[in-house]
């Protein structure tokens, strides 16, 4: 068998379709002007041109999933009494995410430490990851917003990856990282990509130097402690939040969730599904109480959750992965890059200018009069 | 004993208690023949129906809503059903504008006494939504 | 919990007995329906449960009745939300679901031999509760126990029968208060946390534990530092909005710690360096 | 000079106010940003150009109890006509600087035009032509080309109500006619159509919302019903069904108090038309009260209201 594959142009929706008989498969859609990862199929308009507006993250961790049914039932002795039954079901259908791109894929990886690596695996989870196979696509440029190669990532980065995919002139180079991704080889319509293997190779590098990296002062981000225990930093740099949860429902990395019943007669559904540290709701208690009452201490938990606790917990790891998401898709341009930067303190400037880079209007943009 | 010769739709009518749920307890006390798939909520007032109750009621599986109240100048609290005149109003425009033919949904004013005009609109009513057919018939039922 | 099995699915279990505690708490003594379930059942002291009742959702309590006694597991339930105000309207043989234990516990190895003070308030002294009866069935390991307890007014005091019987043991010292006075209340009055300066108790080889309204435990942290307790020998134990009990949904953390998973019970000392807002 | 205007007329008020909003430059050229400024050296970030596309009167009830300078576009000032209908604000505590407007972009069609390309640079000339930088080239558009559809169609493109006016009124050279337009366009398709598109469009809804906490006008924040338990309108369910009923219960809070900004369409991460209901709304308020929101600030919202006899409204019949 080849150790790669090639695709040519034409032939990918028919590519698509043979993945799609053994699997359901996901893949980057056009809607309006919108993209959206939704199941592939002869309806769709498929894009692969940018990022989607959305990760790729629903297929292993839907919006809203069931966790279980109950349904209560009336005692035959007695019908004051009911008893309850339960039932679960943690086998999901084999899948298949075609067009994540590397920070999609590394987002995964985050997730794998939460809910597999730990002696209670979610088993929803866990199921879904395991039947979920991840063919990405390499980045041939960056999007507005991306900073991948700041946050240990880039535009061909394998990490979480099962196939990689490179965009050539006539196709696609198609190259397994894992032995889940050897699979794909055996799909009908693919060549032997062997003879692509080296254009390939040249090209993943090439974008590489283009994403912007906003921590170039220390390659990396770097956190002052003092500097982030500080409300009035957190007041200053995120008064503009609107406490939304675009960001984080967006975010390849973000997995918090809420639980809830909902019943209907004498059945129902415990149900999981996302929810937003951005919200106000999402730490308040019966009692009234709320531990993070405003968006400045939701924003600090955010961002410390990404860049500080995640990375204490796990080796270092940071739990963003740079696909700029938040940035590009917050209603009012709230960049996350740019706070953690400022963070690298120990001090804030709290006048601070913009960096140069980012600039001030001129005579030029002056509006008409 | 519908008076519809065809499988029961799903109608929910939201009454106010003062007039309109007495209207339909006149009809019922006088015997008059009605068709069955009205689901009654009684309601304090006409003015207590948020536009909201018939868009969740239609979303959910209703396939027609029906809201009376008390006459113009008749309410019970002088003027709840003023104001549900104009939130109706706006509703039964809106609903086309979503794809939901409006005349699923249709709002009247009956009086306590006038029993005979609670059986002619509901079978009115209850006839016209047979005519359009089940809402919800090609999705799966919202659970 | 075992490995393999589904954190989220509930045991269930049947109320066999509701308490009035006081006004607005009740308790729920419960076992699990599948009695091998409950005869392999174990856990320590300070450890919680999620209670759901179906359709409702889940909320979190501590286990308050001690290993030691394994006949039920009971739980005290204030009434406050959503979940709390259907609990409370639960009978002897109504259906709900257990996921349990969840959690750390009382370091009580370490506690061996030491002097005990618990401080509690309201519906706080349910965690210490398990670890009173806990220490009282394994007496002879510890030093003094002191119990200072208080309440808004009499009615409002939790597990009467408890302190009663504690009140009656010449190897318990127990201090009731109220805030202020009340008919018939013939002992201390005063907040809790100025009754502990009133009683001054010596740090000297003493754990002191303390639970109850966030207001109080703020005070009596100030006032036991004032007695010069060291900040690992005071323990406290946190409560927030929890939903997973596993440390994945995200709401119950301070920095990188949760309190589902990581606590609930912490020492000031490890408070202190989760910069925890107290 | 717009810009060194607007920092002027705001460096004049800064010592009246806690805090004023204005726009900096965002994270990349394409974007502007809302800036909070409390200290006067702050003021030199400040830019006023077609970037400059946020409603900054969002802020204004969170803000309630301080003294807040604001730069309003016309569209903007319409939300502040708005809340003192509603007494959201103190007017006395708002200092409105105004700024007639000639459009600005809507970023998503600019990023259309382009492809999706990177935008390295962008600058606006003087007769509404915008040149903008991609690694693939130049090129130019026209304002009109990429601005938002409120845009096309704006009435009042100097503020309706402000406190210091830089720069000169600007009388709207659009056809009131054409406001309602798309709208009306819209209804010329069957029913099958209109419901399968709100279908489609809301079925790509993620529920983050961020349409309605960049409202204005949505001032329950917090306490939104399409969140809390009780009452219980919508689960957590990401059914087509729940999501439709968020979009409604949205729009029919905002029946008659709608302002039109559009910020909850742009602030939709997934694109949908979250606007295009509540206009349909507003027109209907227009046709059979004669209302529309945020012009007169005596007014009052045509819900909150009625008359005895209402002539534009016929007693239907089965």
């Amino acid at each position: 068998m080849a150790d790669t594959g090639f695709v040519q142009k034409e032939k990918l929706n028919d590519f698509l379709n043979e993945l799609s008989k053994d699997a359901v498969v996901y893949a980057p859609c056009l809607e309006g002007d919108t993209v959206i990862f939704k199941a592939f199929d002869s309806g769709t308009t498929l894009c692969l041109d940018r990022p989607a507006n959305n990760p790729p993250k629903l297929v292993v961790f839907p919006q809203s999933e069931t966790l279980f049914s109950f349904k209560y039932k009336k005692d035959a002795e007695d019908p004051r009494k009911m008893s309850v039954e339960l039932e679960a079901n943690t086998d999901f259908p084999r899948a298949i995410i075609f067009g994540a791109r590397p920070c999609d894929a590394k987002g995964f990886r985050i997730y794998d430490s939460v809910y597999i690596d730990t002696n209670t695996p979610d088993p929803y989870y866990k199921g879904r990851r395991e039947k979920t196979m991840i063919a990405t696509l390499c980045c041939s440029a960056p999007s507005p917003g991306c900073f991948c190669v700041a946050v240990g990532g880039g535009p061909a980065h394998r990490e979480g990856s099962d196939v990689l995919i490179t965009q050539l002139e006539k196709g696609y180079f198609i190259e397994p990282v894992t032995e889940k991704g050897r699979a794909i080889l055996n799909v009908p319509r693919i060549e032997d990509g062997e003879q692509y293997a080296e254009e390939a190779h040249k090209r993943q590098l090439e974008s590489h130097d283009l994403v912007r990296n906003p921590f170039a002062e220390d390659g990396q981000p770097k956190i002052s402690r003092a500097l982030f225990d500080l409300d009035e930093f957190w007041e200053h740099v995120v008064s503009k939040c609107l406490s939304c949860g675009a960001c984080t429902y967006l975010c390849p990395t973000c997995y918090c969730f809420n639980i809830t019943d909902e019943q209907a007669l004498n059945n129902g559904e415990r149900i999981r599904s996302w929810d937003g540290c951005m919200f106000s709701h999402f730490t308040l208690e019966g009692s009234g109480h709320n531990p993070r009452p405003t968006k400045f201490k939701r924003f600090k938990n955010r961002v410390g959750h990404k860049f500080l606790y995640y990375p204490e917990k796990y080796n270092g790891v940071i739990a963003c992965c740079g696909c700029g998401r938040c940035i590009r898709h917050c209603p009012v341009s709230v960049d996350i890059s740019e706070i953690v930067s400022y963070l690298r303190g120990p001090r804030f400037e709290f006048t601070n200018e913009p960096p140069e880079s980012m600039g001030t209007d001129t005579n030029s943009q002056e509006q008409k009069q | 004993m519908s008076d519809v010769a065809a499988r029961e739709l799903r109608i929910v009518g939201f009454l106010c208690n003062w007039c309109s749920y007495g209207g339909a307890d006149t009809a019922g006390v006088s015997r008059f023949k009605q068709p069955t798939d009205l689901r009654i909520i009684r309601v304090p007032c006409s003015g207590r129906v948020d536009p909201l109750f018939i868009v969740k009621a239609l979303l959910n599986g209703a396939d027609g809503v029906l809201v009376s109240g008390c006459h113009p100048r008749d309410c019970h609290y002088t003027d709840g059903n003023f104001y549900a005149r104009r939130r109706l109003e706006m509703l039964k425009r809106l609903l086309p504008f979503l794809g939901i033919d409006e005349r699923r949904f249709h709002y009247t004013w009956i009086s306590a006494s006038e029993g005979g005009k609670w059986q002619q609109t509901v079978t009115d009513f209850t006839k016209r939504v047979h005519e359009l057919g089940p809402l919800h018939a090609k999705k799966e039922a919202t659970p | 919990m075992t490995e393999n099995k589904n954190p989220y699915l509930p045991d269930l279990a049947t109320v066999i007995k509701v308490i009035d505690e006081t006004p607005n708490i009740k308790s729920y003594q419960v076992i699990l329906n599948d009695p091998e379930k409950m005869k392999m059942f174990s856990y320590e002291p300070g450890q919680v449960g999620q209670l759901s009742v179906f359709g409702v959702g889940e909320s979190t309590f501590v286990i308050n009745s001690p290993p030691t006694r394994m006949d039920y597991l009971q739980f005290s339930v204030m009434r406050v939300g959503e979940v709390t105000s259907v609990i409370h309207e639960l009978h002897e043989g109504d259906q709900i679901g257990v996921r349990a234990p969840l959690g750390n516990w009382f370091p009580y190895e370490d506690m061996k031999g030491k002097k005990i003070l618990f401080i509690g308030g309201g519906i706080g002294l349910a965690p210490l509760r398990t670890l009173i009866l806990f220490m009282l069935d394994n007496r002879a390991d510890y030093g003094d126990i002191t119990i200072l307890y208080g309440s808004r007014t009499p009615p409002d005091l939790c597990y009467k029968d408890d302190l009663k019987e504690w009140e009656s043991r010449s190897d318990v010292s127990l201090i009731l208060t109220v805030d202020t006075e009340y008919p018939g209340w013939d002992k201390r009055t005063g907040f809790v946390p100025t009754v502990l300066n009133e009683i001054a108790p010596s740090p000297e080889d003493t754990i002191a534990i303390t639970c109850g309204p966030p207001i109080m435990i703020k005070f009596v942290l100030q006032n036991l530092a004032k007695l010069n307790f060291k900040d690992e020998n005071i323990i406290t134990t946190l409560e927030a909005r929890m939903k997973c009990g596993i440390g994945i949904c995200g709401r119950c953390n301070i920095g990188s710690k949760y309190i589902c998973k990581d606590g609930p019970v912490f020492s000031l000392a490890q408070l202190k360096e989760y910069r925890a807002e107290i | 000079m717009i810009s060194q205007r607007l920092r002027e007329a705001i460096a004049g008020v800064f010592s009246e106010v806690d805090v004023a909003l204005a726009y900096q430059q965002g994270f990349d050229k394409l974007h502007a940003t809302p800036c909070f400024m409390t200290m006067p050296e702050e003021i030199n970030k400040l830019i006023w150009n077609p970037l400059c596309v946020h409603n900054l009167t969002s802020y204004l009830p969170s803000l309630k109890k301080k003294k807040v300078a604001v730069v309003v576009k016309g569209c903007d000032s319409r939300t502040i006509v708005q809340f003192m209908q509603e007494g959201l604000i103190n007017r006395e505590n708002v200092v409105i600087i105004g700024i007639p407007c000639n459009g600005v972009i809507s970023v998503n069609k600019v990023l259309h035009e382009t492809n999706h390309e990177p935008i390295e640079d962008i600058t606006f000339g003087e007769n509404g032509e915008i040149t903008v930088k991609t690694l693939k080239g130049e090129k130019t558009l026209l304002l009109s080309d990429v601005c938002p559809d409120k845009c096309k169609t704006c009435q009042y493109p100097t503020p309706i109500v402000y406190d210091r006016l830089v720069g000169d009124p600007i009388t709207s050279d659009k056809s009131p006619d054409s406001v309602y337009a798309d709208i009306k366009e819209f209804e010329n398709k069957t029913l099958e159509e209109r419901l399968q598109y709100w279908e489609q469009e809301f079925d790509r809804c993620i529920r983050c919302y961020a349409c309605r906490n960049a409202c204005p006008m949505c001032i329950c924040q917090d306490s939104c019903i399409a969140e809390t338990r009780d009452p219980h309108w919508i689960s957590q369910r990401a059914t087509l069904s729940e999501k439709f009923m968020f979009h409604m219960i949205h729009a029919l809070h905002l029946a008659g108090r709608c302002v039109e900004c559009g910020e909850c369409e742009r602030a939709c991460p997934m694109g949908i038309p979250v606007n295009k209901l509540k206009r349909k709304i507003n027109l209907d308020m227009k046709e059979l009260f004669g209302y529309e929101p945020g012009i007169d600030p005596e007014d009052k919202p045509p819900l909150y209201t009625f008359k005895v006899d209402e002539v534009t409204i016929k007693e239907h019949k089965i």
